[in-house]
């Protein structure tokens, strides 16, 4: 899968002009995204790309990869397919929050619960993008859109939550501003055997602009965000001097201050990624919101990566045959 | 295990009365074991080189209560010693394992006909299930069944003192002996026609070899009704028969259902063309047994099978497994048809092969899920957004569904596009005699698949309009594929309106061009022109041969021409009706060949409709013929 | 705010040009408010009493890169003296807000038309993104644009020195002034087709109020490019020009795109027959804007509107809306309709009433989503599993989308029927005078809901076939539904076949008897017998009316004839399709209804197709009559 | 919504003969549902059962109420319909686990997160009954079905983790063979107003047999289950000798023996039915099984089971005439 040439991130952009509005949150993802291929060393031909139906599933066809635009919601199967077929693949699906969890959610659930060996890249900009602005599943409560014009009454998804209880192995998040965090985030998910799920907060600057103001700005993220790391407490704030306590009341993570209500450090949490209760614990975490890796606990895969063995096809041809002659048969000379 | 008998002697054949063919109906509750007992008389006929066909029935529920008119389950045989077409209208053996069968089935028994009934079932309770207000066994009623050649033993009490008397019997196995009731049964019918009861032992054995008991009751049954026939004092008139066998073409047979031979075609038609088959389906009656019998066959050998969250996740992954280069495969039913349609769209407008087979049921909407019905071929043809057309194919028999299959997959691959081959649940539960294909003899189209280097994903092969098949993988071959525009050649998305004109005409050419690359449509039956061309498709094949031949063998003129290709047409079929004076089609739904066949000739063609949730008999499609014939002479 | 203006007068109506008629189209980047400027001056000219009628078209995407060629969005306008029906073939006056918008839509303006264009937009990196090597304004290439009367003005500085002059303008407003050259130039299109600028002063102070400044930058860009047009020495041949209102049938009247009239009319149809209209739907392009008018309209007024997770659930969700009483109502476009059709099938099996309307747009797959197609008819009439029938009535205009949603909700609920409305992308975008109806007027259905003892729920009403509506709630009523087979009368799930076979005939016998409840098809124009018929469908309307207007005034043999009623065809058709020697179908697909034309009356119909994203020219229709004329004579 | 003359269960039962196989475990789930009915004096001609299509989605046709057999995998859809149209209407949505789980997955998730105000019973056997028994998106790894000869690879969907996945708010599990823990469960669940989500585990004798045997049988499941009560502490055991403990290391609930290693009553976890944090941990617990009432945490509900007021239509057609006639106007005379 790795290239001969070492290539550069802007080796994996087509030639075709982006045509997400100028500043689109989509522009960084794709950066990062064309990073960490690079640093993979991945050949453009054995890397494929499958999106579904929005402004965000337009990526497939700024990567000078094997890309396919789908239909709405189905990305996750046809990825699926494509692994069945032809295991050997590094196969990418990016969806939109109104593709993954309206329409596509049946998809995406048993996608995560079959761990289907690819990297799914949910672009969460809590709207629809490219039918001009209706309220999503991720929308917050009250949003006002042209369709909920007195704001939105529903409990939003949590697409971490659905996640963890669609039995996800890999379970990310990132913010679109974070490059670092989504570089590093991409590499992990990338290396990840089996469905490696990341969300990924992205402004929608002209449905939804600024949702994610606190997450992205750098001031003020440093309060909003806790970023995870494996085997690190859960430490944030400018000079880290909050963290996460678990409440054994209710069962739950909660923001504390080191040295106030006499909190120390050995409150805090220690971040174990492999740990299924804590992820459990910090997908309901909503501030500061978990940023990183959440959960990383890899299980076996049947639809990996292993390619298909050589000689299987003869091997079919010969069973087929067989399976032809079964049970009676009789001659006519 | 895989033995040969050459086609069989039957029992005592010298004191038998020769028919030509013969119809059996067994019937009884879902849990009687009617279905497994009519396979196997089945395979004996096959083995004794009867031809032969079958016709299983049975309720959507899994085990509707004993007893009930509802819940009978029925499978119905005709064996031959010439070529036949269908499981046959009227039948000359009904066996009844109880009350509630007996109502449902004895109107299908002809007068003289021959019945069978397990007097031991019937008891106050069942009759009383099945709606009788008496015992139509009873002496009070003997004019009842006066007409029929009734044999009323008490099968229950026979097969429960068979089994009391296997030494070493345990208790258990006594209270269960009334389960083998349906092997006294084929035992008794298989002397009476004649029939070898080997194969039938040798399956027992293999079934219940790791359950010593079960075996020795099974075995004991069979036995037990074979040697009543042959022992015990028939009524007079009921003189056991043989049926000689069948001409039939060299080579090596087995009895198949259409299922079978359509999931063998489907992976043979891959492989064939170096390709990997991948069939993604979701269950649904009567379209699951395909999935069965490839999920059987593909787990060791590698073919894969994917049983996806429904229908649309199926052929999204059929879809993706072809984009990525094997040979996405799907099968289902109406609804399942519904539900993928936005995904044929996608494969129509990326140019992707696949296969999709419909095995067509009772519809509208959930229907009569377990029943047949040809309703589903408008759906076909156009049930689709768009301008997105597609090659439809239907095989007409079980034994037919290997061939149509591998047509379907050379298709799919040669022209780049999704093709839909119905079949229906007739044709996928009815076994036939079923030569066997030898797959060295099929001819090998393996791809050569290389580099993509200069190669335009959307340049187009000049004669047959194709797209070259670029998968992820091949060097020199990265580009963008999707359900937007393409543009012609490159690809690349394009909102240019002169493109999209463009690239709708070839799409559709290059579908109508397929009818330069199929046989010249033939007449099955009769001659080239004529009075009435009865022109069919599908499952309808068997009564309308059956017919057709009778009414030309009465001087008739009258021929019969049956549709494999309903899309596109073949080339000569409206120049060939057009030698007809008059064009009827009969068909199991409201006329959907029909419309499409008068906008293509503009004849005045008409349509001979059932919508019953079952196949054609003979008789009705005699009826039909002969009604258009006078209505013209009139 | 709900004010009125009689037929307005144009400014200095003494000195200039009168016209029967003129085309303009507005085009520049997606966010150049290119469709605000248009809309604008539609209100204007509709107010001046003119007919007009509207085409916007816009790319997929939301932002397209400024300055590309795929990335121009555009608004035609047709305003007139007389009635008319199109937006217009070729352009009387383009304006290109910048060099990409020149280069995708020169071709269309007419010789001697009146090109305005932004020279300030005319800098090197525009014209090359555009793709230029030149600037097309530099005197070294006058000749390229010779033949139109140019209006070459810096539109970019005027509006930001417009903008500058304003007192109290902040630093930021300034930054943004180049948003309002749209208004700067409506501002000068406004006065050189004579119309007035007092309700686009008022929406921006409706539209602006909450931000004083934005609000002031608006007046002013209006105010300065109208002063521009009274003020500046234009190029001779620019004479100002006036459009003199049109005759109308006397009413109240608004513009209203179809998507608007549609969602008032599905409103007003549920409404008028007792029942709560629920709209459930899931967004797109381009049936969204039905659920935007109608959510706006709803959520105060208890009017239903349910954003569903998708199409499936949406159909469903009306589904059973509709199973409780309500008048369940869904819109969609191609992809929605594939993924709705198996729920079709359930609601017609449930026989419950439902409205569907299908908003068609280029196909197949994700196609051209933004543009305009009729590709959805057959998927429409047959795209179902199962003998499915279902009525098709399609609008053939914005205005229409009023009176065809309440007929669609009329024949639902009479008929106990799922119903499908085809509209198109045209029609759902496109603006047009619209007189509007009083609610008041609208017959009132009311139904009657009490007690259902006694009443089965598939007994039929003898005359119209339907079902009675038994809900849930209703005394007396308890009973169960679903997709399996019902027995005819009692509702309970029936697999006899017989019964099957006429409830197959009842669902078609229903449906095919509305032709017995919609008026005779009429000829729209021209006479009931003669040469050459064209007959339309949908948003072909317009420009078939036109072109066959014209051929009719050179005493030409030929009608128009437009169905509203697709399925079933109205009982007269074939007779008066009969009555002309030849009958040709303009449709915006492969031939979709010509197919079931031929189908059912055996003349050798033929389709016109065009199937570019784009409706008809007038001038293409023409082309295509005066061919099949002259191939009539030859 | 409650009967003039008080009906007995038996008043609930259809006319129709059922048509389940003998021994099936879906008869005892419809007795403690007519049960519940009776107890609740619920109106049959205001009672609506909703169903897909599945062995289980036959049960509409058992019930003396309205009833609606729609399509597969599609009945919390049309349920959220006639909520919206007919919100007093008391309505009961039944279904299997491919019903729900399989095709009908992002439905369920839908329902779910909107709170519709329905009683939703998905009938557990992890198997498809009625198509002859293919493996379902429950049954567990290793399942041997005509779809899976050499045994499902899948990780199954959990139920119960999947409705916490998506913000259910009242979640709850049974038994089939226990019928005062069904006829318990489903008067809690009925009361509830919002998506009341109850898994019931039902042997399907035919083609699953003995799934659920250890949960079945009297004697073992003292062993094998929790039953779970608001406010009393999770014993379980014949003699009540064991319990669950929260365990800090792995942030998950763990079952100990009282009296072992230190074990006393206060290191057991009482329930809370309305603690997230816990219904998380329960949901991942597998030895003993939690039944009973896992999560009861009422919340606003839009799609609820107030009447629309009387005069919503007169309003609706002047706000419309008023909407008509928006923007600007004229006449022509
Ligand atoms: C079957 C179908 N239904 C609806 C649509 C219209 N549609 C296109 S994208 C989209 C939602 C986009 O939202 P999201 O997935 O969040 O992507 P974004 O544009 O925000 O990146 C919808 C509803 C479609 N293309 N196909
Ligand atoms: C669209 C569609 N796909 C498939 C089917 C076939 N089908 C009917 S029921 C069923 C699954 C039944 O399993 P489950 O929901 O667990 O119910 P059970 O029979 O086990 O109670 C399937 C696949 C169908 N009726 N419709
Ligand atoms: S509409 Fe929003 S999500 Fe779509 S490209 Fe523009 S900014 Fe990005
Ligand atoms: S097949 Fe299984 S689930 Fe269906 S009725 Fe029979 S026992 Fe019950
Ligand atoms: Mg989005
Ligand atoms: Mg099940």
């Amino acid at each position: 899968m790795t290239a001969e040439v070492a290539l550069k991130p802007k080796d994996y952009a087509s030639a075709q002009d982006v045509r997400w509005c100028p500043g689109c949150g989509n522009y960084s993802v794709i950066k990062a995204v064309q990073k960490t291929l690079a640093e993979a060393g991945n050949d453009p031909e054995n890397t494929v790309f499958v999106s579904g139906i929005g402004c965000s599933s337009r990526f497939p066809y700024y990567m000078e990869t094997y890309g396919f635009h789908t239909i709405h919601g189905r990305a996750a199967a046809v990825a699926t397919g494509v692994k069945i077929a032809k295991p050997e693949l590094d196969v990418w699906v990016v969806s939109g929050d109104g593709d993954s969890l309206a329409i596509g959610g049946n998809h995406l659930l048993h996608l995560l619960r079959r761990n289907v060996d690819v990297t799914y890249l949910l672009l969460n900009n809590e709207i629809y993008g490219l039918t001009k602005g209706q309220a999503s599943p991720t929308s917050r409560r009250g949003t006002l859109s042209p369709t909920s014009p007195h704001g939105t009454l529903d409990q939003p998804v949590n697409p971490i939550e659905f996640a963890i209880g669609a039995h996800g192995r890999f379970i990310a998040r990132c913010v679109d501003s974070l490059q670092g965090l989504l570089s590093e985030t991409f590499s992990r998910a990338h290396a990840f055997h089996g469905t490696s799920f990341v969300e990924i907060l992205q402004n929608c600057l002209v449905f939804n602009d600024g949702v994610f103001a606190d997450q992205e700005d750098k001031k003020k993220n440093e309060e909003t965000l806790l970023w995870l790391r494996h085997g690190e407490p859960m430490l944030y704030g400018a000079d880290k001097s909050k963290g996460i306590r678990f409440n054994p009341k209710t069962y739950a993570l909660e923001p504390v201050t080191i040295g106030l209500d006499g909190v120390t450090l050995d409150d805090i949490v220690v971040h174990d990624e492999t740990s299924h209760g804590l992820a459990m614990m910090l997908s309901a975490l909503e501030a500061p919101l978990p940023v990183g890796v959440i959960y990383a606990a890899p299980e076996a895969t049947f639809i990996g990566r292993q390619p298909i063995p050589q000689g299987t096809m003869a091997k079919s041809t010969a069973r087929l045959a067989g399976a032809m002659h079964a049970g009676n048969t009789w001659r006519v000379e | 295990m895989n033995f040969q008998t050459s086609a069989g002697t039957a029992p005592d054949e010298g004191r038998r009365l020769r028919r030509e063919a013969v119809v059996i109906r067994f019937a009884g509750d879902s849990g009687d074991g009617i279905q497994s007992a009519g396979n196997q008389f089945g395979i004996e006929a096959a083995l004794a080189g009867n031809d032969l066909s079958t016709y299983p029935d049975y309720p959507s529920e899994i085990r509707a209560p004993a007893g009930t008119t509802y819940g009978v389950s029925s499978f119905q045989i005709q064996i031959a010693s010439q070529e036949i077409h269908t499981p046959g209208d009227k039948l000359d053996c009904l066996v009844a394992f109880n009350p509630a069968a007996l109502k449902v089935h004895l109107v299908d028994l002809k007068p003289g006909g021959v019945l069978i009934v397990d007097a031991g079932a019937f008891k106050a309770a069942g009759l009383k299930k099945a709606g009788y207000d008496h015992d139509p066994l009873s002496e009070d009623h003997a004019d009842e069944l006066a007409d029929y050649r009734l044999l009323n033993v008490d099968i229950s009490t026979l097969t429960r003192e068979t089994v009391a008397a296997i030494p070493d019997i345990d208790v258990s196995s006594k209270k269960d002996a009334l389960k083998a009731r349906n092997m006294w049964v084929l035992g008794l019918v298989l002397w009476l026609y004649g029939r070898d009861k080997h194969a039938t032992l040798e399956w027992i054995d293999k079934k219940f070899g790791t359950k010593p008991l079960v075996r020795a009751v099974n075995f004991a049954a069979v036995e037990a009704g074979y040697a009543f026939g042959a022992t015990a004092l028939l009524p007079s008139g009921l003189e056991p028969v043989t049926i000689e066998p069948a001409k039939a073409a060299p080579g090596l047979y087995r009895t198949a259902t259409g299922a079978e031979t359509t999931a063998y075609g489907l992976a043979a038609g891959a492989l064939k063309q170096g390709l990997l088959p991948v069939y993604c389906s979701y269950p649904i009656t009567p379209a699951t047994t395909m999935l069965h019998t490839l999920a059987r066959l593909g787990e060791e050998a590698g073919i894969r099978t994917f049983q996806a969250e429904d229908e649309i996740a199926a052929i999204c992954a059929a879809i993706g497994a072809s984009y990525a280069g094997g040979l996405g495969m799907t099968g289902t039913s109406g609804p399942g048809m519904a539900l993928k349609s936005e995904g044929f769209g996608l494969a129509v407008a990326a140019e992707l092969p696949l296969v999709i087979v419909n095995v067509q049921r009772g519809g509208p909407s959930t229907g009569l899920p377990t029943k047949v019905e040809q309703s589903d071929l408008l759906q076909a043809v156009a049930g689709r957004h768009g301008d997105a057309p597609m090659p439809v194919i239907a095989m007409r028999a079980p034994s037919e569904g290997f061939d149509i299959a591998v047509e379907a997959a050379r298709i799919a691959v040669k022209y780049m596009t999704p093709v839909i081959v119905l079949s229906d649940g007739y044709i996928a539960n009815a076994a036939e005699p079923w030569k066997i294909p030898s797959l060295t003899d099929l001819p090998d189209r393996r791809l050569q698949r290389g580099d993509a280097h200069g190669i335009q994903p959307f340049a187009r092969d000049p004669q047959t309009l194709a797209r070259p098949w670029i998968v992820p993988g091949m060097a020199g071959g990265v580009h963008r594929l999707g359900g937007l525009e393409r543009q012609d050649g490159s690809g690349e998305v394009s909102y240019d309106p002169k493109n999209h004109e463009r690239m709708t005409e070839l799409r559709m050419k290059k579908i109508d061009g397929i009818a330069e690359d199929i046989p010249l449509q033939e007449v099955d039956l009769g001659a080239e022109t004529g009075d009435i061309a009865v022109l069919g498709w599908g499952s309808t094949y068997g009564a309308i041969t059956d017919a057709v031949e009778k009414l030309v063998a009465e001087g008739l003129s009258v021929s019969h021409i049956h549709l494999r290709y309903i899309h596109p047409f073949p080339r000569n079929l409206p120049e060939l009706l057009k030698g007809f004076k008059k064009v009827i089609v009969p068909e199991l739904n409201t006329g959907q060949l029909t419309m499409l066949l008068r906008a293509k000739t503009l004849l005045p063609i008409e349509a001979v409709t059932k919508v019953a949730g079952r196949p054609f008999q003979i008789g009705e499609v005699e009826t039909a013929i002969r009604a258009a014939l006078s209505e013209m002479s009139s």
